[in-house]
């Protein structure tokens, strides 16, 4: 299992297409920066398919007033939750 | 674990340096060691020792110095993308003829060979992109 | 304010706060213009519409962000604040989401905009 | 070499040549990592795949472009050239069109690649 | 009558919404750099209505290996008919 | 006609400084008169004094002074983006107690709003970004 991450919004760039391309059935996607805007439920639809695989940085979403505007479905973890998914996790991609 | 940082993105441009410091600081305090921060494309403009941002944002590049002193992690910089981005140590810049230097210990200049290295020997790479 | 045009310079923001500088160093060219008496109206497109969120923080290493900032328009007589209506809703967003008054345009109406200001600066 | 992986390296290269140095440097790293002995493949995604276009020139000022660049891959003994099959349909292009023979990957394939090597590069 | 200047492909990024969304009737655009893969014909239906009015940067098609491949409908000037183009411009405003 | 050009992007990093370059070339032949390239955000990288290019790719700083020196085109640096990514002149090195400097003639560092007054005062300012 592999941890991608995504920093950049679906709603201005076209690599979270490249994100989800590479990922294996298993694969986790963390959304960063301003990837975080995915986890809104107008832009969460992006992501179908990844239920259960989908996470978002807390930090980032309070740091733009998002904290309280994300779909259920994606998973919210702080940076120590950051570390651990690296850790479950084979090896890390990063699409930016 | 052991963990290494490969850093792509410039200071005061994008984020990816102070996700990368955040995180940086995370996994150590989880009992992981980080062994390295590499620092590629724009990512060497974090080496920048002239680097002075205003005083009520973070020091970036202060704060990079800090978590070598405090953890021994490596600054290295790929030295093929530093040159040509104006920053060289006092050795660099005496090979160029150039008076005066942009980059100092702890951040070292080195072989873009040390990166591959260091993702084929450390148990986790991440990498911050801008 | 003279005729034909409305303002003098037109700042159009397409980035949010934090992921990159690209906002902060836009709205850092309407302040100077403002402050040199200039009149400025800002143009938030796309992404740049999320700047305007209510409840901003600051970020890791405490990185100042934009809101404060934003709070000052008004000081600098900078109060025309226009905003992509269209992206706001691409983002599920309302007028009522966003911590400053706002003019709120159609598709028509943005492409108007850049011919009625003698500059147009792109962030 | 030895299983499971069927190399060290796999590099992802999403960018065309001369807009940015994206390119360079992602070849740069495959390059230093075969000359240190590593296997290594390239995979030409999105606008990547435009990087293995014919009949590329140098740049404006003579900016060198990466043609010549790709053509000592071989050298290198880089011989696992992977390209997005749709990425090159979206551009209208085949294989036909490329300065190098590559491997055409469908989707599925592509999502088998980062998990088949010990580390990826994402330039 | 304005002159839009485009620098990223509509294959990458949703810039060339923003350029689009922005330009009168009259305005024309010009794709330069990165920008000229829109002149491909799979790519140039994003610029749909803009017959007669969307240009693009001969030197960066030539440097892509692109020189040929454009659709006919985009009219290709060299770095001089750039310049001219934004001498025929009230002003110019740039996509990137 | 009065010409300025405001470029965004870092050399070597993006094609907006040649670009821009090759702009400027092309409007000079045209009979047109090139006042001010201005530089803001990454932009301000073209100033870096220090940067060595490897000798088969065009040296961009220098091309910058060439343009300057033949045509008598301002190089302005807008100074706050500058001093966040380690570009200072002697008298900024100075006053932030620095060592050396980054940035000399004929770049000049100096306020924003020399580029409102270039964008307003100018038949046209082009824009070149990242």
């Amino acid at each position: 299992m592999l941890l991608h991450i995504l920093n950049r919004s679906p709603a201005t760039s076209r690599v979270y297409q490249q994100a989800l391309v590479s990922m294996a059935p298993e694969d986790r996607l963390l959304l960063i920066e301003d990837g975080v805007q995915g986890a809104l439920p107008q832009l969460v639809r992006y992501f179908d398919g990844l239920q259960g695989r989908l996470f978002a940085l807390r930090e980032d979403l309070v740091a733009r007033g998002l904290e309280g505007r994300c779909e259920a479905s994606v998973q919210v973890v702080d940076v120590d939750g950051f570390v651990a998914l690296t850790e479950e996790a084979e090896r890390t991609v990063s699409w930016y | 674990m052991r963990y290494a940082i490969l850093l792509l993105g410039a200071p005061y441009s994008c984020q990816a340096s102070h996700s990368a410091l955040r995180f940086a600081r995370a996994l150590v305090d989880r009992g992981h060691r980080l062994e390295t921060v590499f620092f590629y494309h724009d990512g060497v403009h974090n080496a920048a020792r002239l680097a002075a941002p205003p005083q009520d944002e973070p020091h970036l590049v202060d704060a990079w110095v800090a978590l070598s002193t405090e953890h021994g992690t490596a600054l290295q910089v790929c030295i093929a993308a530093a040159l040509r981005r104006g920053l060289l140590d006092a050795r660099e810049a005496a090979r160029h003829g150039k008076q005066g230097h942009s980059v100092e210990a702890p951040f070292e200049l080195t072989g873009l060979g040390q990166l591959v290295d260091l993702g084929l020997s450390c148990d986790r790479l991440v990498t911050f992109g801008p | 304010m003279s005729a034909p045009f409305p303002s003098d310079l037109l700042v159009i923001l397409r980035h949010g706060s934090h992921g990159t500088n690209w906002l902060r160093e836009g709205l850092d060219a309407a302040l100077v213009a403002a402050a040199f008496g200039r009149g400025v109206s800002l143009l938030f497109m796309g992404e740049g519409v999320t700047a305007l969120l209510r409840d901003q923080q600051v970020g890791p290493l405490g990185q100042k962000g934009t809101s404060a900032t934003l709070e000052m328009l008004a000081m600098y007589d900078i109060e025309t604040l226009l905003v992509e209506e269209a992206a706001l809703e691409r983002f599920g967003l309302t007028a009522a989401d966003l911590m400053l008054p706002v003019r709120l345009l159609s598709a028509e109406a943005i492409a108007a905009q850049p011919g009625a200001h003698r500059l147009v600066l792109t962030f």
